[in-house]
């Protein structure tokens, strides 16, 4: 699937952002075809984490556009994106910390379901109960959130991701610190989710995860793009090479 | 009533009156600026440093600056000690500190309250020095020693804390706990010792700033009240943590206020500098001088 | 749920109904004062536990807040002498403005910044009510009360009752908020904003809202102070001790339910009054500083916080 | 010694019957009142308590009243008004006392006036200033020598005119009373025809009053009306020594409080010299009068010990001295009937050991008793000096001068 033969369902153009004097960002550019399955890889410091800050609202960028579904959101708040159906897990996982697993994702359904679906409290319930479910939580779903084992957070995080029905998730290195067979279960679930029809962009150090997930790959360093396309064309890349992998 | 003499006398006034703000704020912006710890109750240590610099000069009329510098190593060990307290109740637990760490201290700060009461009463106290109530005369300008010393004093206080936080090994390590304690925590430094430490010389710093206090003006019992807001303006205004900001802060402050006092509408001085406060907060969150987030 | 709602408004008809009773049975005049000012703290401790509470923004103004609806009475009654209602009600709606204006300057900030933002909101306020000559500035004014309204006989059991009233709204309101998408939305970005917002929750707007309302329900419940003391002086009504009791009540009463600042403020409340017509002494102080320190350090969810871990070990124990 | 203390407060008012448990089987007579324990006005409010324990312990040591003796209830209202109204209630519909005696300073006792006047109590005022100029509760006597409102500003602008003073500086905290005092200067300065050049009102809490000092100083003055609160007072003046105050300035002072207060006096010593300020009592001899000499003997023994003034010149004696007038008003009326007890206060005079008292149809002092001295050859470190006559010269009013005022201020200082 070449870029461009069809509309993309995220546009990221130009975009700067600088800290300080830091420049974390410097002129990206990329298109996302929709129910793609595209990997972020790049070195510590490398960029990843603040472009997928930029794409779910948590930084604004200047100067640069993101377009999402052939809207500008640029000046959106996080929350609006969410609604618009970006979704994201974070690096190190964040949830809230007061609740129960079910109560982690009734946030999300009671403020970015899809409303044309779900209308009554019956059904929120079930949705969270069939997300919970998918995911192998519905065990969980009155445990604390604070109770949870690492994969079963990182687990949670993407169920509550899906809560927000999104049509964009953003999965940020959500296989860090699990052990072989775990990374497998969520890779499996990730992949699951793809099916469905949803875009996911997946962060991630575990090169051999990233590499059998991707449709697409595209390597950051120092806030630039230095390789972009098929994973074996990125893994082929000299540059990639050197500044990845090679020591 | 303007006049430009007036003006420069008010600025220079406001200039020292900011050090000696400064002076009192330094340990806040450690405590406060570096490690996080509403600390609400750093007023009250405060008051509590003057009336046992009052107690060594009333009774065996010890130099209020060297009493001051007399009481640091047992303000450092208060300090191990306050935090320690605090860690075990709130950071150990985990995450929120935050309201009840405050609460947590307006305990403490009515507890320091009550003993200097009961120990004290309710009288204004002051010391007496050399010092105290002479003045320096330049030209038609006069200008009090008790402010000089304020001066003095802060001016040293901010240049060993800027080295110390920069030069010294244990410093750096403050300064790191303060931007990532997991990191620190890899390198196989243990956090908590050092925030513990840190507590301690934010505490100890009370001592001497203590001491400029009674100094500079009476104390009672009751007096931290007025400084919870004004200290708090300092730290905030000058961006956590940054010594050298917290002292140019002070001094506009200092400035923003005598000049309101001197030549406009006296009255109105508090509003004007928690305005610039509010400000400041409002354009630049981060304070003047913040690292960024 | 619902029979909990039957319960709860049962409860509220009946605490008003037994107010009402009080003022026509009592003739002791004591109690009224007593428990006007306990009713009082409990409206500031409910109201402030909504945005301090739930989102976990200390406000630090809650005298600001008091003292404004204490000035917008004393100015309203000087300027047009309107009945109490009218009052409480353009307090409320000052406190909802100036909930609003303070919220949008201070609550992009993080947590701690919002708190030092309020303490310098307060100063300025304070300030600029000191000047103002026209409510009396820093010598104060004094207020001379309408006749009282029927059923009551006296205007004290009717401020009394009034208070009443209001706790029962403060209240009903705090509980709704507990129980819908607002308290769900404030509770996730309480533990983590960015989460919340990339959960699709409006946290800034949520915020808002909860600063509005806590705004609003403070001030309206300083009005009434100003024909309760018949005088008014910007050192007594911007008090330092509202914000710190408001504070010290949520927090032993525990924060995460609607019921902890009601039984905090009664609590702390009661016990100073008590305090106040016993030992009446700087002791008063240490008891607060003591209770503060008691109560963070070995039951960190307040008393509400307590109640439930022995509930929950009893079931434990029981299954 | 903590504990002592915290018994000391908290016992007195419970077991204070000990000692005099042999007068008669009858209730005792209580009298009862709040009073700053805490707070700013705590250390006004502990001396002023003091003074009136010391004419407890007398009178019941004479006996008692009516054969019943005396018994004090006293809470502590934290110097806030906030709390006055249900503490004044629990006394009257609970303690259900005798007698009301009003808290220490104006801001505790306005909010009491309406719920006093609307019960029909006698109340006797403590140092409150004007509070019941909108009341208009006929039972109010205010114990305080301010006498008419102008009366205080007039003295101390009189002594500027005589000394040959045309401008005025006013210089007042933006508090309560001080901003009452300073819109009374304000309107004897222009009675007077003086002009006034300089009017400020610096916030309560300021730190550094060298700035402001300096306008004033600017703007060149021969009269500073000061109106100040203790920590103020002590800021201010130091300032001044500092800084100077300029040569044309041949008056200073007027309304600070604090400078009345012995530990306020021992740690400003040599600065208070030439200051004229405003006194309620002071060791000259013209102001002893039947018993002061006794009542000072037994204030100073116990004030050590309590931790209050040592000196409680200034509020201490006028506790007494309430203490006095209800006791000579309920002896000559036989009961404890308000009405008949507020007639005899308002239409006799009565001696005390503050001078004779008569109240004015408004229940302040018919004249004012204000008086206003020169501090003279004060010395560091010495709280003793202030109890010999001499170091306080009174100026105001004629019939207790002592000695003349001495100008221009730089010169009184040296």
């Amino acid at each position: 699937m070449a870029p461009g033969s069809q509309a993309p369902l995220l546009r990221i153009s130009a975009l700067t952002k600088r800290f300080g004097g830091f420049i974390a960002l410097d002129n990206v550019s990329v298109d996302i075809p929709p129910g793609q399955r595209f990997g972020l890889i790049g070195p510590n410091g490398s960029g990843k984490t603040t472009l997928i800050n930029c794409i779910s609202g948590a930084f604004r960028t200047e100067p640069g556009t993101v377009t999402f579904r052939d809207e500008d959101i640029t000046r959106l708040a996080p929350h609006i994106r969410t609604r618009r159906g970006i979704a994201r897990s974070f690096q190190i996982p964040r949830p809230f910390r007061s609740m129960t697993v079910a109560e982690n994702l009734m946030v999300g359904l009671d403020f970015a379901a899809d409303t044309s679906v779900i209308v009554s409290e019956a059904q929120r319930r079930d949705t969270m109960m069939s997300i919970l479910t998918r995911m192998g939580l519905a065990s969980k779903a009155n445990v604390s959130a604070t109770k949870l084992s690492q994969v079963e957070l990182r687990k949670m995080e993407l169920a509550r991701a899906m809560a927000t029905h999104p049509k964009l998730l953003i999965s940020d290195e959500a296989m860090a610190g699990l052990s072989s067979s775990e990374v497998d279960e969520v890779l499996d679930l990730l992949m699951s989710l793809a099916d469905q029809d949803i875009t996911i962009i997946m962060i991630e150090h575990i090169m051999q995860a990233v590499m059998r997930f991707s449709e697409r790959v595209m390597c950051l360093e120092a806030g630039k793009i230095i390789a972009i396309g098929t994973p074996d064309q990125v893994m082929a890349n000299q540059r990639v090479q050197e500044a990845y992998l090679g020591t | 009533m303007f006049s430009f003499e007036l003006l420069l006398d008010a600025v220079v006034i406001g200039v020292l009156l900011g050090c000696f703000y400064a002076a009192v704020s330094l340990g806040l912006s450690i405590s406060f600026g570096l490690l996080d710890v509403p600390h609400v109750a750093h007023p009250a240590f405060l008051v509590l440093a003057s009336y046992a610099v009052y107690f060594l000069n009333e009774h065996y009329g010890v130099d209020p600056l060297l009493a001051g510098l007399l009481i640091t190593p047992l303000f450092f060990l208060f300090g191990l000690f306050a935090y320690r307290l605090y860690y075990e109740t709130f950071e150990r637990r985990g995450s929120d500190a935050g309201v009840r760490g405050i609460a947590f201290f307006f305990g403490i700060a009515f507890i320091i309250e009550v003993l200097i009461i009961m120990q004290f009463g309710v009288d204004q106290r002051s010391v007496t020095a050399d010092y105290v109530g002479k003045a320096w005369r330049i030209g038609e300008m006069r200008i009090p020693f008790r402010l000089v010393v304020a001066f003095v004093v802060a001016a040293a206080l901010t240049i060993l804390l800027t080295l110390y936080l920069s030069r010294t090994f244990m410093g750096r390590a403050i300064r790191a706990v303060a931007q990532d304690q997991e990191a620190l925590r890899l390198m196989g430094a243990n956090p908590i010792r050092i925030k513990q430490w840190a507590f301690g010389i934010a505490t100890a710093v009370l001592g001497i700033a203590g001491a400029l206090l009674i100094i500079v003006a009476p104390v009672e019992p009751t007096l931290d009240r007025t400084y919870i807001g004004r200290t708090f303006c300092v730290v905030v205004m000058a961006g956590l943590g940054s010594m050298s900001g917290t002292l140019v802060a002070a001094i506009i402050l200092g400035v923003a206020e005598t000049v309101v006092l001197t030549l406009f509408g006296a009255s109105w001085a508090p509003a004007i500098s928690f305005a610039m406060l509010l400000g400041v907060l409002a354009v630049r969150p981060q304070g003047l001088f913040g690292r960024r987030s | 749920m619902k029979r909990n709602g039957m319960y709860f408004w049962g409860g509220a008809a009946l605490f008003l109904a037994g107010a009402l009773l009080m003022t026509q049975v009592i003739g002791n005049q004591y109690p009224f004062f007593a428990c006007y000012v306990i009713l009082q703290f409990i409206v500031l401790a409910v109201a402030w536990s909504i945005l301090g509470g739930y989102a976990g923004y200390v406000n630090f103004g809650t005298s600001a807040f008091f003292g404004v609806g204490v000035y917008t009475a004393v100015f309203l009654f000087k300027a047009t002498g309107v009945p109490l209602a009218v009052q409480i009600a353009a307090a409320a709606a000052v406190g909802a403005l100036m909930g609003f204006a303070l919220g949008l300057l201070t609550l992009r900030m993080q947590g701690i910044f919002f708190s030092i933002a309020t303490i310098a909101a307060t100063i300025i306020i304070e300030t600029a009510i000191t000047n103002w000559r026209y409510v009396g500035g820093a010598s104060g004014i004094q207020l001379q009360r309408p006749a009282v309204m029927a059923p009551f006989d006296n205007y004290v059991e009717m401020l009394f009752f009034v208070q009443a009233v209001m706790v029962v709204l403060a209240v009903a309101i705090s509980r709704y908020i507990q129980n819908s998408w607002i308290g769900r939305g404030l509770q996730a970005l309480k533990d983590d904003e960015l989460a919340a917002e990339c959960t699709g929750v409006p946290t800034l707007r949520l915020k808002l809202t909860a600063c509005v309302i806590s705004g609003a329900l403070m001030c309206a419940a300083g009005a009434p102070a100003a024909m309760y003391l018949q005088y008014a002086d910007p050192a007594s009504a911007f008090n330092l001790n509202y914000s710190v009791s408001a504070l010290a009540m949520s927090l032993i009463g525990g924060t995460a339910h609607w019921a902890g600042p009601v039984i905090g403020a009664i609590l702390l409340g009661v016990t100073q009054q008590l305090l106040t017509v016993t030992i009446s002494s700087e002791v008063n102080v240490l008891v607060l500083g003591v209770m503060l320190v008691l109560f963070v350090v070995a039951a960190p969810e307040g008393i509400v916080g307590l109640i439930r871990k022995v509930r929950s070990k009893r079931n434990e124990g029981e299954g | 010694m903590k504990r002592r203390t915290l018994l000391g407060g908290t016992i007195a008012v419970a077991v204070l019957g000990l000692t005099t448990a042999a007068i008669g089987q009858q209730a005792p007579i209580k009298i009862g009142m709040s009073m700053a324990q805490t707070g700013g006005l705590a250390g006004g409010g502990k001396a002023s308590l003091l003074g009136i324990e010391v004419w407890r312990d007398d009178v019941n040591a004479r006996g008692g009243l009516l054969g019943r003796k005396v018994e004090l209830v006293v809470y502590d209202d934290k110097s806030s008004a906030s709390e006055t109204p249900a503490i004044y209630s629990k006394l009257l519909d609970v303690d259900k006392v005798d007698i009301l005696f009003a808290p220490y300073a104006t801001v505790p006792t306005a909010p009491l006036m309406p719920l006093v006047k609307q019960r029909g109590m006698l109340l006797m005022g403590n140092f409150s200033f004007q509070v019941n100029s909108k009341v208009g509760h006929d039972m109010w006597f205010n114990n305080a020598p301010w006498g008419p409102a102008d009366s205080w500003a007039s003295s101390f602008l009189d002594l500027g005119q005589k000394a040959g003073g045309k401008t005025i500086a006013l210089l007042a905290a933006d508090q309560e009373f001080a901003q009452n005092l300073a819109k009374t200067a304000r309107e004897v300065a222009t009675k007077l025809g003086m002009q006034v050049v300089f009017d400020q009102a610096y916030p309560p809490s300021t730190v550094e009053f060298s700035g402001i000092l300096r306008a004033l100083k600017a703007a060149k003055p021969d009269i500073v009306y000061v109106a100040s609160y203790p920590p103020d007072s002590a800021g201010i003046l130091r300032a001044v020594n500092e800084i100077g105050i300029g040569d044309n300035v041949k008056l200073f002072g007027g309304g600070m409080v604090g400078l009345q207060f012995g530990t306020v006096m021992e740690n400003l010593g040599s600065l208070l010299n030439g200051v004229v300020n405003y006194n309620t009592w002071l060791p000259e001899p013209q102001m002893y009068n039947d018993g002061t000499k006794a009542f000072f003997e037994a204030y100073t023994k116990r004030a050590v010990e309590a931790k209050v003034d040592p000196l409680g010149y200034y509020l201490a004696p006028y506790g007494y001295a309430n203490g006095q007038m209800i006791e000579q008003a309920i002896k000559a009326v036989g009961s404890l009937d308000q009405k008949a007890l507020a007639k005899y206060l308002r239409e006799k005079t009565h001696k005390t050991i503050v001078g004779s008292i008569t109240f004015a149809a408004d229940g302040e002092w018919k004249e004012t008793g204000v008086v206003q001295a020169q501090f003279r050859g004060i010395k560091d470190k010495n709280i003793e000096q202030f109890r010999s006559p001499g170091k306080q010269v009174i100026l105001f009013p004629a019939k207790m001068k002592s000695g003349d005022l001495i100008t221009p201020f730089e010169a009184a200082r040296k």
